[in-house]
């Protein structure tokens, strides 16, 4: 192995990828080759680092130098500049936003420093398609050590100590579950990754899998073990094309160094994992839904009890977790329970991946002990609101989630904490929504995401979202009334309680939420009135957004 | 045993019961929608949902376990709120008009939402518009009506395991229907309508064909005869309000006859005469190496699932005509000659406990007489709406005997009605004729009840005759596979399509249920307990009529009038055509 | 259904059959391969695998990546959900309506474009964005849709 | 007798000179559909739904109104008669509101029923539909015009049975509405409330006013005692309401069911009837021993007690003082049970089940607060009761039976009978004898006051003196011994009126159907109820006298003119207008 005096890091996550870093790779490479740096210097394509918004970012090693909307045009001047000459070059340097000044090194800026990297630790720092670069980063060393030096029950109990609670959403403690399935009859049993993300907003699963996707097989690997499980599925939404083919890829060389498939690291442990597509159902992340598609049917939720822990894929026993809930798995192997516990709050012990998106400077993903508050997030890591707008509103969770405002916004983030606010932690999703926006025209695109991603099985939830809509679409539209605010929240209260699943039990929050915060502005909307925000025109007409999908 | 409180009351019941049976023994009946007692859980409606103490959400108690001090509250404001909403919601999106509809007065969505004092509907009126489908001559669907409880869905896939009702489209476009917007004609639909029984609105329902009848007998020249079927005489009381299983033969003559039929017949009658075909058939078949084993053939559902699903065996089928059909050739051939009728006046009308018996009669080859063998199908629900719309006080009636002599029948044809009686009485007279010797014990329980699939032996004198009976074209379905993988060894087989054989029947009076049928069953074998004939071979009429007219079984009479052959058919014809 | 076609699907099918829960797999072959499921497609997966084709539709209609009508060369999906909608969404789907001269839904008189609405695609982050097959396109406006639809062209 | 013989559908009837072809087809077991007949009271043919074809007339006859002549071929069930029956029923569909899913009669309308019977798949005539407000002035009776038929039932009932004449046929045509004079609301009118016209309209069109989300809100809410009171003619028609036959006697059910619906005590007006037996019987004998006003009038019936305020107000002063039981329920719940119960008696919130429509106007009365709060605060009728336990899911007929809550639950026979007509006085009588002559009674059951006839009278020789009674149910009736009594002709001591025909167990909030075979039924129950009871004279029930010995002092006493006894108004009479 030669060593290297550089190393050039692209990230080749699908939001840089929008901007084609194959041609930087190239670039760089041919510059590289030209002025014969060839051989000290490495370039590697990586998953995603987080800045987004910045996109594409390429980070030079070891000085961590941090350029940001890197162009092929650029790449001559970076590899003259700084690889040659060891000058940094300025212009595409990152501008912090809130020290209005660039920074030299990625760990300067402000938006790196509250963060704690656990599940993104390779995430930006590694090559995805090598398994080499994985292990070296200690992959693999916690199957090992399970497999090697630990019962499974002994496995179950360090993921209950570490206080793990599912990342989906739901934080429902970790090890609870697995226990479950580990005493639960009934041969063979599965173990699920939920990789079945579309929760708006959010895009963490999909820049782990891309980034880091070894984690993921390692976790799972790690969970067959701990609960008598030799089969795993993956099952991933259909459009997440980089992260299919990653995990595919991660797959194969797994199976080729003998830590997938039989006899793994010739302990005897047997342990697959295959990939299974979705095809376009939101729904199908309910993990119930999940199941029936992958066996081979419409995404509809069933009847719980029982559970998937007891009756799960084709009936039997199954654990299925999240793709983020995984990826801190081979930690807390490696380095015990204990020191997870030393992160986050005690109620909900760990890190948490959050993805900033909407009117915030830094979009992008990030991942942040558990208990900080939505402040600092929004304003030192994010880098508070572009345009010298006001900030409105945050969605947190996602669209299942419910609103806050300026008000909570120093309320420490756990799953407790938001649930008693009115709104969830959910997926880590932070939709972050300025003055400049109308309530109602937000409110009415939640209500449309539910209308149409109800799967129509139960009443409630079939009829009520698509109500849900068009009432708020009929507010919107200058139609509204005093009635119509009773109407949604006489349907909120009962979708929050009646539906089969979580889908319509959450599809209310936000309408509830930004009812509870916004009655004004709706109430604005109604009979002549005018949307106060000027994005609802046309009153007493039907609004573009009336159209079906 | 498990003991939870339920609006402050303890109730001990065993593990594994759901909140809503608890609560029933309780004597607190949640209203319930989707469910079906005879279904599994679908708790999708969650009209029947409860509030169980820790618990976030509201829970359906159709599918939520007891658990061991479980506290539940089935009527709170908060629970008659929601449930007033979701019935709302669902009536929002519902045809307002009862006072037209096929289940007026006999839907559960009018019922639960009078149970529920629903007074006002709170959200506009959006009412899916998907086309209806009036292609078959059986069965009408109106999936504007839907309420996608999916009860249908489980009847058509998992009883009778034909599996063309599916939910189609997804959230609130989604509707129950064949694939492709395809019509039920279309299809490999056996239109056996135990889908009716499944839907608790009018989503589906049968080709009500009262006003053809109507019509028929207004009309002074034409001779209007009637047929009734066996499994109607234990049924049509529930129409007119009396209890399940309630023998009104008599009663349902004497209304025929108020109604204005000329003459009251009994497919009894031909069932005692397909007895005598079959058996020889079936005899016929063993003696020269004939096809076997041989299936019945008077069940239209069981003919056309055959036809769509198992074509390569339609000669394991009987030829014989279904005794409906039967009934028909000879009313315009023996009958019209006896009574000195022109058989082109005469007009027969089935009594039918069937829905595909609409479809029989209309099958071409159905007019070996010269004539459309039966003119019009009614189903038992048609019978007594007529009755009712008549204002004929059904059971102040006297009882009425059926004319002479297609209505003189035994007990061997009454049984027809209920699953294992066409084997039961080919068996008494298999026996008979076979042996010489009387049947030593005239019931023969295996082929009896509710069993899925029943097998049983018996010897005619050295012979050992092996047959199998099913029900329910789930079970015909093993039963096929069976035949198919050669194991089975047997000579002969009953199918009816309908759970329960023809006492289920699509076209019996709702609700018919698991509890209902065993009912009528119960009734079918009392009127052949005591009936004086009660063998096939015994009944004077049947002799008579090979005597004057068919000559003998299998004879070249009874080939012409009385069997037929069968058609394979496509499981999905394209778009417009048949299958 | 062609001959060729049918021989596709039956090669698609075998790749498949024998996987656990087959069905969504082939079904994604087929849309992938012939751009939509045809009805003839839908039978020969529904008589293989020896469920009824009504089931099969039903699976079908479920899913919306899954079509059961021919659809354009190109399929964009705009995602119109509220992280993009607040980033400028509805201008921008307005503009791909503008320059395709059709609406939502519907497909291009010379097949080459569909534009179909889309939940989210999680890529929120450099919103609004939209999918053209398996590209994705972020960070729009709807002065850069000319650019994009260009490529494509 | 003379008999006339006709032939119906082939088969021959003879029946009575005079019976009408619908009464003889009925006799030979056929039902001919009706929808505006009402057996003796509303026998117009406007509706023509009961068509049928007479052999030899040239149009179709309705058989409500149409006499079977000698030798007469009716023919009820032609293609002629379905067709014709169809058109009418369907014009009439053709101006109904389409709304039976959230109708207050789906399932239990007789034009529903209709529809299904004659196989109504459409209505060929679509166009204008009358257009009405809702009525909804009174206290205890909403009227919608929209949903009648005009099938007069209601403006019969109003006429000739009550001879209020509150509701008649308005307007002609099709703007035709059977309303109050210039279409007013029941409120303004003369009406007395009586729901009678609630029990025989067909459809929706006139119903009681719906109390029930009130009782809901009051169940659900932790900080309110909510008691419940059932008269004495609920007990057996509750039954009815949910499925079983007529007349069952279901009081221990009733009790238990009203417990699961959350009730905090479930009491019994019968306590209070008893009651009034002790205040009303001193009254009398006051009255008989001072030279009162005579005759003295019973005041339970608060229909009877709005009649008389419109149309004899110059006779009020013939009224007993006495609260009705329901009223003196009330007053105690607030004040005597609050004591015994340390509850505040503004926490105590009373419900009363009552046969009756006029009672929710009788608890809105300005001068029924004398406990210093509402005496009542919600009355449901039988009916809406039944809604509560089918929408609770009550499976009624498996509830074990239970036993009323002390004190007030506490009842002798002689309150049990104030459900049927004549029941007051008997009651009376029991008690007033045995207090006057200090003699027990030799017969309890005093039949001379008994029975459905219109108007009875009764001379009972109580001591030395022959006490001269009449019991009159009815209004029309009630009308016709006012009149006696202004002719000065009767002589009567003692006057029971009931408003509604045969007591409160026909009363406008009871089951639908209401007729009078049904209250037959009933009435047998009451007095089944009556013969099954230990104690039969309200003087002997325990807890009165608890309540007099603790409570009250002795009847006719100072707290008891406070609590139990009222005044009454004069009222305008429209028509005098």
């Amino acid at each position: 192995m030669q060593l290297q005096r550089a190393h050039v890091l692209v990230c080749h996550g699908t939001n840089c990828a929008l901007h084609a870093p194959q041609a930087l790779v190239d670039a760089f490479r041919r510059a590289l080759r030209e002025t014969r740096l060839e051989p000290e210097v490495r370039v590697v394509e990586t998953g995603c680092f987080g800045l987004c918004e910045q996109g594409p970012t390429v980070v030079v090693y070891p000085e961590g130098t941090l350029y940001c909307r890197v162009s092929p045009a650029d790449v001559g001047e970076i590899v003259s500049e700084h690889l040659l000459k060891g000058r940094p070059v300025g212009r595409l340097l990152y501008r912090d936003p809130a020290a209005v000044k660039t920074v030299q090194t990625f760990p300067e800026a402000r938006y790196f420093q509250k963060q704690v990297r656990v599940v993104l630790r390779n995430c930006g720092v590694i090559d995805p398609s090598s398994i080499e670069e994985y292990i070296a980063r200690g992959g693999y060393l916690s199957l090992g050590k399970v497999l090697t030096t630990m019962e499974p029950a002994g496995v179950v109990q360090a993921v209950t100590d570490s206080g793990l609670r599912g990342r989906g959403g739901a934080g429902f403690p970790t090890g609870l579950k697995w226990r479950f399935a580990a005493r639960a009859a009934g041969e063979p049993k599965y173990v699920v990754c939920n990789a079945d993300e579309g929760e708006p907003g959010t895009f963490k699963d999909r820049l782990i899998l891309e980034g880091d996707p070894h984690a993921i097989l390692e976790a799972m690997a790690i969970c067959g073990y701990a609960t008598g499980a030799h089969r795993g599925f993956i099952y991933i939404r259909g459009e997440y094309r980089l992260s299919i083919t990653m995990l595919e890829n991660a797959i194969k060389s797994a199976k080729e160094l003998g830590l997938l498939g039989k006899n793994i690291l010739g302990t005897g442990f047997d342990f697959d994992v295959e990939v299974r597509l979705g095809s376009g159902a939101y729904v199908c992340g309910e993990e119930t839904a999940l199941f029936e598609s992958l066996e081979g049917g419409r995404g509809e939720p069933r009847v719980k009890p029982p559970y998937p822990t007891d009756r799960g894929l084709w009936g039997r026993p199954t654990v299925i977790n999240n793709v983020e809930t995984l990826a801190s798995i081979p930690h807390i192997i490696e380095k015990g329970p204990a020191w997870f516990r030393s992160l986050g709050t005690p109620g909900t012990p760990g890190t948490k991946v959050f993805t900033l998106c909407g009117n915030i400077v830094n979009t992008g993903l990030i991942e942040v002990p558990m208990g900080i508050t939505l402040r600092e997030v929004i304003y030192e890591i994010g880098g508070g609101i572009p345009g010298g707008r006001r900030f409105k509103l945050a969605q947190t969770g996602g669209t299942s989630g419910g609103c806050v405002t300026e008000e909570l916004l120093d309320l420490p983030m756990d799953y407790d904490t938001m649930a008693k606010a009115g709104t969830a932690l959910g997926s880590g999703a932070l939709l972050i929504i300025d003055d400049s926006h109308c309530i109602v025209d937000v409110a009415r695109s939640f209500a449309k995401f539910f209308m149409h991603e109800s799967c129509g099985k139960c009443a409630p939830c079939r009829e009520g979202t698509r109500r849900l809509y068009h009432i708020i679409d009929g507010i919107a539209g200058g139609r509204g009334s005093p009635r119509d605010l009773e109407l949604l929240e006489l349907l909120s209260r009962t979708l929050y309680m009646t539906p089969l699943c979580p889908l319509g039990q959450t599809a209310p929050l936000p309408i509830m939420t930004t009812l509870r915060y916004f009655r004004p502005e709706y109430e604005a909307h109604f009979g002549s009135g005018v949307c106060p925000a000027g994005v609802c025109a046309e009153p007493g007409g039907s609004t573009k957004e009336a159209r079906a999908w | 045993m498990v003991t939870l409180t339920i609006d402050g009351q303890k109730v001990t019941v065993p593990g594994g019961t759901t909140v809503l049976e608890a609560a029933r023994r309780a004597g607190v009946a949640i209203p319930v929608l989707c469910h079906h007692p005879d279904q599994e859980v679908k708790a999708v409606c969650r009209v029947c949902v409860v509030e169980v103490a820790g618990s976030r959400t509201f829970q359906a108690s159709c599918a939520h376990p007891v658990a061991e001090g479980m506290v539940v509250r089935t009527n709170t404001p908060a629970l008659r709120e929601a449930r007033r909403t979701i019935v709302e919601l669902m009536l929002a999106t519902h045809p307002d008009d009862c006072l037209r509809c096929e289940r007026n007065l006999r839907c559960e969505l009018q019922s639960l939402a009078e149970k529920l004092g629903v007074r006002e509907i709170h959200f506009d009126r959006l009412v899916r518009e998907v086309p209806g489908d009036r292609s078959s001559p059986s069965l009408f669907r109106d999936p504007s009506k839907c309420i996608v409880c999916r009860r249908c869905v489980y009847t058509c896939s998992q009883v009778q395991g034909v599996g063309i009702l599916h939910p189609v489209h997804r959230g609130y476009e989604t509707y129950v229907a064949p694939g492709w917007g395809r019509g039920l004609m279309e299809i490999a639909c056996t239109l056996c309508g135990q889908c009716v029984h499944a839907c608790p609105v009018g989503a589906i329902g049968e080709q009500d064909q009262t006003a053809e009848v109507w019509a028929a007998l207004a009309d002074p020249k034409k001779h209007v005869v009637v047929q009734t079927a066996p499994a109607t005489r234990v049924a049509l009381g529930e129409e007119v309000g009396l209890p399940s299983g309630t023998i009104v033969t008599g009663k349902m003559v004497a209304a025929l006859r108020r109604l204005g039929f000329d003459r009251v017949f009994d497919t009894d009658f031909t069932a005692d005469l397909t007895i005598m075909e079959e058996g020889h058939e079936l005899l016929h078949r063993l003696k020269n190496g004939g096809v076997l084993p041989m299936f019945t053939s008077c069940s239209p559902g069981w003919i056309k699932y055959m036809e769509h699903t198992y074509p390569e065996y339609l000669p394991h089928l009987s030829t014989c005509k279904s005794p409906q059909q039967m009934f028909g050739a000879l009313a315009k051939t023996y009958y019209a000659e006896q009574a000195g009728i022109n058989p082109a006046d005469i007009y027969v009308v089935s009594i039918m406990p069937c829905t595909a018996k609409k479809f029989e009669a209309q099958r071409p080859e159905m007019n070996s007489s010269g004539y459309r063998d039966v003119d019009v199908v009614l189903t038992t629900r048609e019978l007594g709406r007529m009755i009712r719309e008549a204002g004929i006080q059904f059971d102040r009636l006297p009882d009425s005997p059926y004319d002479d002599p297609l209505g003189i029948s035994t007990g061997a044809a009454v049984i027809f009605g209920a699953t294992g009686g066409v084997m039961e009485a080919a068996l008494r007279t298999a026996y008979e004729v076979v042996t010489g010797r009387p049947l030593p014990k005239i019931d023969f329980e295996p082929v009896r009840g509710l069993q899925g699939i029943k097998e049983a032996e018996v010897d005619l004198d050295g012979t050992c005759l092996k047959v199998a009976v099913g029900h329910g074209l789930s079970n015909a379905q093993q039963i096929m596979e069976r035949v198919k993988s050669g194991e089975a060894g047997w000579h002969f087989i009953e199918i009816m399509c309908c759970p329960g054989g023809c006492i289920g029947g699509g076209g019996q009076p709702i609700p018919t249920n698991t509890e209902v049928r065993i009912q009528r069953s119960k009734g079918i074998y009392q009127v052949d307990r005591e009936l004086p004939l009660r063998k096939s071979h015994e009944n004077p009429a049947v002799d008579q009529i090979y005597r004057e007219f068919l000559a003998e079984p299998l004879g070249h009479r009874s080939h012409e009038l009385l069997h037929t052959h069968y058609t394979p058919r496509a499981r999905y014809g394209p778009p417009g055509g048949k299958s | 259904m062609g001959n060729e076609e049918k021989q596709c699907v039956c090669a698609i099918i075998a790749r498949y059959r024998d996987v656990p829960g087959p069905l969504l797999p082939i079904l994604q072959g087929i849309q992938e391969e012939h751009g939509h499921l045809s009805e003839a497609a839908m039978h020969q997966v529904a008589a293989s695998l020896g469920r009824p084709p009504g089931e099969v539709y039903s699976v079908a209609t479920f899913y919306t990546l899954f079509s059961t009508r021919p659809r354009g060369k190109y399929v964009i999906r705009v995602c119109e959900n509220a992280p993009c909608h607040i980033k400028g969404a509805p201008a921008v789907i307005a503009e791909l309506e503008k320059a395709l001269d059709i609406k939502a839904g519907e497909t291009t008189p010379d097949g080459k474009f569909s534009l179909e609405f889309t939940s989210c695609v999680g890529i929120c982050g450099v919103a609004p964005a939209i999918m053209v097959n398996q590209d994705v396109h972020g960070n729009l406006t709807p002065s850069s849709i000319a650019q994009v639809l260009g490529q494509y062209r | 007798m003379a008999t006339v013989t006709l032939n119906i559908d082939g088969q021959k009837v003879a029946v009575e000179l005079g019976t009408t072809i619908l009464e003889a087809a009925q006799l030979a077991g056929i039902n001919i559909p009706t929808l505006c007949y009402l057996k003796d009271l509303n026998v117009v043919g406007a509706c023509r739904v009961c068509l049928v074809e007479v052999k030899g007339a040239r149009n179709l006859q309705a058989s409500c109104v149409t006499p079977a002549g000698e030798g007469m071929e009716v023919t009820t069930n032609s293609p002629a008669v379905r067709n014709a029956r169809r058109a009418v029923l369907e014009l009439i569909l053709s101006d109904h509101p389409y709304e039976c899913l959230t109708c207050i009669r789906s399932t239990n309308c007789e034009l529903q029923a209709l529809a299904e019977a004659f196989g109504i798949r459409r209505v060929r005539y679509e166009g204008e539909r009358l257009q009405k407000p809702l009525d909804q002035s009174s206290p205890s009776i909403v009227r919608n015009a929209e949903k009648c038929v005009l099938c007069r039932r209601c403006a019969a009932v109003c006429e000739k049975v009550q001879n209020v004449q509150a509701i008649a046929p308005q307007n002609r045509g099709f703007g035709t509405v059977i309303a109050p004079a210039f279409e007013a609301g029941l409120a303004a009118a003369d009406c007395v409330l009586c729901g009678q016209c609630t029990l025989v309209c067909p459809t929706g069109a006139l119903h009681e006013k719906d109390d029930i989300q009130k009782v809901w809100d009051l169940l659900s809410d932790p900080a309110k005692h909510v008691v419940v009171q059932t008269a004495p003619a609920t007990r057996v028609s509750v039954g009815e309401g949910m499925g079983m036959p007529p007349g069952s006697i279901v009081t221990g059910r009733l009790v238990a069911a009203l417990r699961r619906l959350g009730f905090d005590r479930v009491f019994d007006t019968d306590f209070t009837a008893d009651l009034t037996i002790m205040e009303e019987g001193y009254e009398l004998i006051d009255r008989i021993k001072t030279g009162g006003v005579l005759p003295m009038i019973t005041s339970c019936s608060p229909g009877w007690i709005k009649y008389i305020e419109h149309f004899y107000p110059e006779f009020l002063a013939h009224l007993s003082t006495c609260k009705s039981p329901q009223q003196m329920f009330g007053a105690l719940a607030k004040t005597y049970y609050a004591e015994k119960a340390g509850i505040d008696p503004a926490d105590i919130y009373v419900v009363s089940i009552m046969p009756c429509t006029a009672k929710k106007f009788e608890a809105g009365r300005a001068e029924m607060g004398s406990s210093g709060y509402p005496d009542v605060d919600v009355v449901l009728t039988t009916r809406e009761l039944c809604r509560m336990f089918k929408e609770a899911g009550l499976d009624f007929a498996e509830l074990p039976e239970e036993e009323y809550d002390a004190p007030m639950g506490i009842t002798t026979g002689a309150g049990l009978i104030f459900g049927a007509t004549g029941g007051v006085m008997e009651a009376a009588l029991r008690t007033a004898y045995e207090v006057i002559t200090g003699e027990p009674l030799a017969s309890l059951d005093l039949e001379a006051v008994r029975g459905m006839e219109g108007i009875k009278e009764a001379t009972v020789q109580v001591g030395d003196l022959p006490v001269k009674v009449a019991v009159a149910h009815t209004l029309g009736n009630a009308r016709k011994v006012m009149e006696l009594i202004r002719s000065g002709q009767a002589g009567y001591h003692f006057v029971e009126i009931m408003c509604c025909p045969g007591g409160c167990i026909g009363g406008g909030g009871q089951p639908i159907p209401t007729d009078l075979e049904i209250r037959q039924q009933r009435i047998k129950a009451i007095y089944t109820g009556d013969a099954a009871m230990t104690l039969r004279k309200s003087h002997e029930n325990p807890a009165v006298q608890a309540l007099y010995a603790e409570f009250l002092g002795h009847p006719l006493g100072e707290k008891s003119h406070h609590l139990l006894h009222t005044h009454y108004v004069e009222r305008r009479r429209n028509r005098d207008l």
